[in-house]
């Protein structure tokens, strides 16, 4: 087993807009290494985006994003940055897991085949372990008998939890959740969540979870960041951003969720 | 873009560079050179008797060869459009006898050379001599002699245009298949009949993969229509070829028909873009409002500031 | 390599070496392959047989299509093309022509065919539909002679529809879609013996004859004295009256063979 | 199906009657009719000689043909998708250069005629009568003369390829372009190069899209291949040509040929339905295990019992 | 405005296969007509195959649904059961709404057009009339900015919005939630129940809401359908079938929600 060591995430002043409609006006936040930081916030504020930012799916606009002591995108080369080639970003984001909103898993694949893909192909690491693994990680999130079905054949909340498994198996050192728990049911919602803690516990393993489980956040994170409108609205530990005297947005944010 | 956007905390002043591609630029030089390298020697060329090539462009033979070509070109395309999204719909359908028929239908008419069946609709008075209408086992309506309802120009449209239906059938029928299940599904729950979403639904999503293989078969029918000379229509090739074998200006005459069918691919393709513009409008939005398709992915990160 | 030929009869620059000759062998009896085989026959292959055989010249002989001859042999691919091509003032800007016998036009009917025509009454084809391949220039005969000659006389004109090759023509003579075809004298000939439907072919007056020639690329001034010289020394030694006799169409010998002679002795 | 399943409360058995499809059935005997209709006219039409059509099935030029028909259209779709993926990739690209160097391959082959290009690369030692090869500006290492090495066959096969690399590459083009974004990020968001997704993520996805039309290409091909009896090779199409100029046996020769090219046909065609099933898998899967593609949605409702 | 009736469901020992795994059990409540009907259950109990069955967007393999007077998919004549052609099952299936748990939007048509779509073309109901009360719909869900966009322009969350809206601008007099407010935040997901719970007021149409949300199927509903592994566990007023000390099955899963 190869040994995750793991990366704190400095996220600084980014900008990015789609045509006219900026989504992200100035973000900035920091994320201490082996840490769970949670990102909350109204629908369309931006979280998302945010996530994909990290891992430079889409390229933003300024801004800087330092994953550990890499610039996401750069490397140093005698106090100048170059940017890097697509080879090289690649060895970036091998470090980085991502688990989709919409769980984006490989069709064509099955369950199995989409958790193997990764270190089979990127990493290199044998058939036979990686399948080990993979079975392990499947029946960890309650799937072991759906191995070699395919994804269409599966319930939404299967769906997600084979999305949160393929990044697992990546042993990524940093990975972006984003609302990884939205299709499941309380129940599965805690086992998940086990999972998910248990992970971060053991491999030190950074994550940055956007959630709507004000529970989860409370709960289990280091750290809440709440967004609004493209912008960082509180940063903090949990008990200080999710305190409903903190601001009215946040307020009536937490007021209805307690409901 | 690479200027600051904050005024706030003028720290250090990072540089970035952007990545450079020397490849990609050995690429266009490579590519700059043998393109004029062509163009010289071909533009300078004796033996391609350019006066000669010029001199035939707007010949009346040439021209009428041009219209022929277009004519059947655009019915025989027509024709297999609607044709082919018949077949493709029974091809994908619950019914196993449409299904089997259209199978057979795409089977023998991608089979059968479009040659073969030209000349067989054409010599349609040597097998049949009368065609003959109306209801079995009664008293024919009417009786026509054959070769006299079966134009050459019926034939050449017919032969085309059943043949082309089949491969248009098949590329339909890959568009249909690439629109997500899903879609039908929330067409039907919000009332739309098996027709209203392929229509509304199916139809103009699959139209992005539908296009570009239906711009190739009709460029291909723009070439294929020089197999009519077979039963004595003649279009823009033959036309050349009709000159060129009384006069042997062999490649002069080549070259002229090549200009006449570029010119008819470059409108055709202008078209084609166009019509995926329009089709590709929810995807290309999601790619940014500049953006190409998927390319937005494929493309050199946006430009990082100061910090 | 080249097996050792014959010596040769006629001094030539090219006696030893191996010319290659490009033909479409689809046009009996001109030259197509013998029934069940890869042999090629026909009057043409016999005569340029007994030419390389005086010259002392090996040939290689390639089977192509016609809008490959003329630019192979422009391009220096073939030193020399023969297809029964008529020889004309326009296509000798192009290349040049050796020739060697004179070809006429008949017209050909189907068997059962009960319609006007009638031989020797050019007129009667008036109002008719005529099948030709394309290129054969006898229609340009027929819309610069007859066609004329129609109006004048009160008639329709023929109408022409042109294919692209003998069998096509063939074709739609026999499914009724044209009255009659025209063809040259010698192709009548044997489409008389091979058409699977009886045929009846009368010849035209009003068409004048033609020459045929080998086509050779225009500066190649060489070559075309040599097969000049070659095509006399056959005429000369009865080889030529012999094959033309074998495949019966001695009526159409050339026995004063020469170059261009499209401009350089033109017929009437 | 139709049997109760539970035992427990008999009450009122309700009948339940599947629907009638009265078209359907009219349809059925009207192809019925219209197929034996079609085979007793032709087998018993004794203009269509089927004892020459036998007779020359295993002729060995016809035999010869259909090597050279077989031989042309696999290297040529071997070279076509090569290229077709290579300029499908470029058209995509971010680099611009890339693009538009792909765009004028695209435009300028599928714009002039196979027959022109053909002709043009056979006729190569006409314009260009020596070849050099070697690094510019440096004594050449080789120079030969070009109709040495441009055989007829490799004129054809360069002709016929570099042609089909145009058209596969627009249907790629269409598959790719079928695949969601989504693909192409989760590929990228656990590691993968630019082409390692395209070659495990997009392009298997894309194959569904993809085959159809390719089957199109191939099939259209087999005929095309006879373009190259211009440049002296004979392929099946011509060698029936050149068997009927000789016998005048027009029909019965084009159904000779016609038998071959359904036989061949019907492979690719099987082949083809073999492949799309192995790429629908996971589509297919979805559908229900004995499903066809969307099919399920489309299909008569399943019985329901008696409660 | 057509004056919606509301229509009451009743499934009855409904059976549905895929290959060998079972996923519907024999499924059989009632629904009364205008009333809100929560079903609950773990991932992958077969909640959302039960919801496409009622809209016989899948057919069963035995059973059977009736809503309101007619048997899905039947017709009555003579006392017999005569199976309805598409064009007649259609018109059966435009009184019934559905929201998918993946939303399934329209991506070749913008937002104001997904909504349109239905009350245009299968209603035949003017254009102009249609898209104001679209436009309506799409500010009661606060999404009234984003009219014009493509679905693949708007955030998780925005997406789901338009799919409820979608649903409801047809006016159907049965509506069935899969899962609609799982990709909300708090904040949202109480302002997209009150829309629903308005309109299960105002225009008497019946609900059956697929949901996690204990607190909806608590406070809204006036019936709890608890599947577990495809069939009915419990169902009843939601103050019985909510009862942890109901069955164990029950117990685990409320625990895990109520942390
Ligand atoms: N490809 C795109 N083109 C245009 N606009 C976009 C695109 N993607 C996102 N947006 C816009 O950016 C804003 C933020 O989107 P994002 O997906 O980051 O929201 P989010 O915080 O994740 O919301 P949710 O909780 O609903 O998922 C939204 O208003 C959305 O409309
Ligand atoms: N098309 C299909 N082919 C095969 N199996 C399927 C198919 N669709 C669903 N299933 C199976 O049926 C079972 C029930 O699925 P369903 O989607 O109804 O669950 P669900 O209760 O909605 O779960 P969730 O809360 O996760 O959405 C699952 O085990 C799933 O694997
Ligand atoms: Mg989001
Ligand atoms: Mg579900």
């Amino acid at each position: 087993m190869i040994e995750a060591t793991s990366q704190s995430v400095d996220v600084s002043d980014v900008h990015k807009r789609y045509h006219h409609n900026e989504v992200l006006k100035g973000v900035s936040f920091h994320v201490p290494a082996n840490t769970v930081t949670s990102v909350l916030g109204p629908s369309g504020s931006g979280k998302s985006t945010l996530l994909r930012s990290i891992n430079r799916l889409i390229p933003i606009d300024s801004g800087l994003i330092r994953v550990g002591d890499n610039i996401i995108g750069y490397e140093e080369r005698g106090g100048k940055y170059y940017e890097l080639s697509d080879r090289d970003l690649c060895r970036q984001r091998q470090r980085i897991g991502m688990v989709f909103q919409n769980f984006n898993l490989f069709p064509h694949k099955t369950v199995l085949a989409n958790l193997v893909e990764g270190p089979q192909v990127v990493l290199g690491r044998p058939k036979r372990e990686t399948e080990e693994e993979a079975r392990e990680l499947l029946a960890s999130v309650g799937l072991a008998a759906k191995a070699d079905e395919y994804p269409g054949q599966l319930s939404g909340g299967q769906q997600q939890r084979v999305a949160i498994a393929r990044a697992l198996a990546m042993k990524p050192e940093l990975i972006l959740f984003d609302e990884p728990t939205s299709a499941l049911d309380p129940e599965l919602v805690g086992e998940v969540l086990d999972v998910m803690r248990r992970l971060a516990e053991d491999s030190s393993t950074t994550m940055i979870v956007v959630t709507h489980e004000i529970a989860f956040a409370r709960d289990v994170s280091d750290q809440v960041v709440f967004m609004a409108d493209g912008v960082v609205e509180a940063s903090g530990p949990a008990r200080e951003v999710l305190d409903p005297e903190r601001s009215p947005r946040i307020k009536s944010f937490l007021m209805r969720s307690t409901r | 873009m690479s200027t600051p956007t904050h005024e706030t905390a003028p720290e250090v002043v990072t540089h970035f560079v952007s990545l450079k591609h020397p490849w990609r630029i050995a690429g266009i030089v490579l590519v700059l050179i043998l393109a004029l390298l062509l163009v010289i020697t071909v533009a300078t060329n004796e033996r391609f008797q350019w006066d000669v090539v010029v001199g035939y462009l707007f010949n009346p033979r040439i021209l009428a060869g041009l219209g022929m070509t277009i004519f059947l070109t655009f019915i025989a395309m027509v024709i297999g459009l609607a044709l082919g999204v018949v077949i493709a719909v029974m091809r994908t359908s619950a019914s196993r006898t449409l299904r089997w028929s259209s199978s057979f239908y795409v089977w023998f008419f991608r089979g059968t050379p479009v040659l073969v069946q030209l000349v067989f609709w054409y010599n349609l008075g040597y097998l049949f001599p009368e065609l003959t209408f109306g209801i079995p086992f009664l008293e024919p309506f009417v009786t026509v002699d054959t070769n006299s309802v079966i134009t050459p120009l019926l034939a050449a449209i017919l032969g085309l245009g059943l043949n082309e239906g089949a491969y248009l059938a098949e590329i339909i029928r890959a568009g249909i298949l690439s629109v997500s299940t899903g879609q039908r599904e929330a067409a039907t729950s919000i009332g739309m009949t098996r027709y209203q979403a392929f229509r509304r639904i199916i139809l103009p999503q699959a139209m992005r993969v539908i296009i570009p293989p239906t711009g190739n078969e009709t460029i291909g029918m723009l070439k294929s229509t020089s197999l009519v000379s077979v039963i004595a229509l003649s279009d823009l090739m033959y036309s050349a070829q009709s000159i060129y074998s009384r006069t042997f200006e062999v490649i002069p005459l080549l070259l002229t028909a090549s200009i006449w069918y570029l010119v008819l691919t470059s409108l055709l393709s202008i078209g084609q873009a166009q019509i995926e513009t329009h089709f590709g409008r929810g995807a290309l939005a999601e790619a940014g409002v500049s953006g190409r398709g998927m390319s937005h992915l494929l493309r050199r990160g946006g430009k990082a500031a100061t910090r | 390599a080249p097996e050792a030929t014959a010596a040769a009869e006629v001094e030539s620059p090219f006696q030893g070496e191996t010319l290659t000759l490009a033909t479409d062998a689809n046009y009996p009896p001109c030259q197509y392959f013998e029934e069940g085989s890869d042999v090629m026959i026909g009057y043409e292959v016999d005569l340029w047989d007994a030419i390389a055989e005086k010259l002392g010249v090996t040939l290689e002989v390639e089977n192509t299509q016609f809008a490959s001859l003329i630019p192979g042999v422009q391009s220096g691919r073939y030193d020399i093309a023969m297809e029964c091509i008529s020889d004309n003032v326009e296509r000798e800007e192009q290349v040049s022509f050796v020739n060697y016998i004179f070809d006429k036009t008949d017209v050909v009917t189907i068997e059962s065919y009960d319609g006007p025509i009638t031989e020797g009454d050019d007129l009667s084809l008036c109002g008719e539909t005529m099948g030709a391949q394309t290129g054969f220039d006898t229609i340009d005969k027929v819309n610069e002679i007859l066609n004329p000659a129609c109006a004048e006389a009160g008639l329709d004109p023929v109408v022409i529809q042109e294919y692209p090759n003998a069998a096509d023509t063939y074709n739609a003579l026999n499914s009724g879609r044209v009255d009659f075809m025209i063809l040259g004298t010698s192709a009548a000939a044997y489409l008389n013996q091979t058409a699977p439907t009886p045929i009846n072919y009368a010849s035209i007056e009003s068409f004048p004859q033609k020459y045929l020639g080998m086509v050779v690329e225009k500066d190649n001034t060489d070559l075309q004295d040599a097969l000049l010289a070659g095509l006399e020394a056959v005429i000369a030694d009865g080889t030529y009256a012999e094959i033309l006799d074998k495949w019966g169409m001695s009526s159409l010998a050339l026995e004063e063979p020469g170059i261009n002679l499209a401009t350089t002795r033109p017929i009437s």
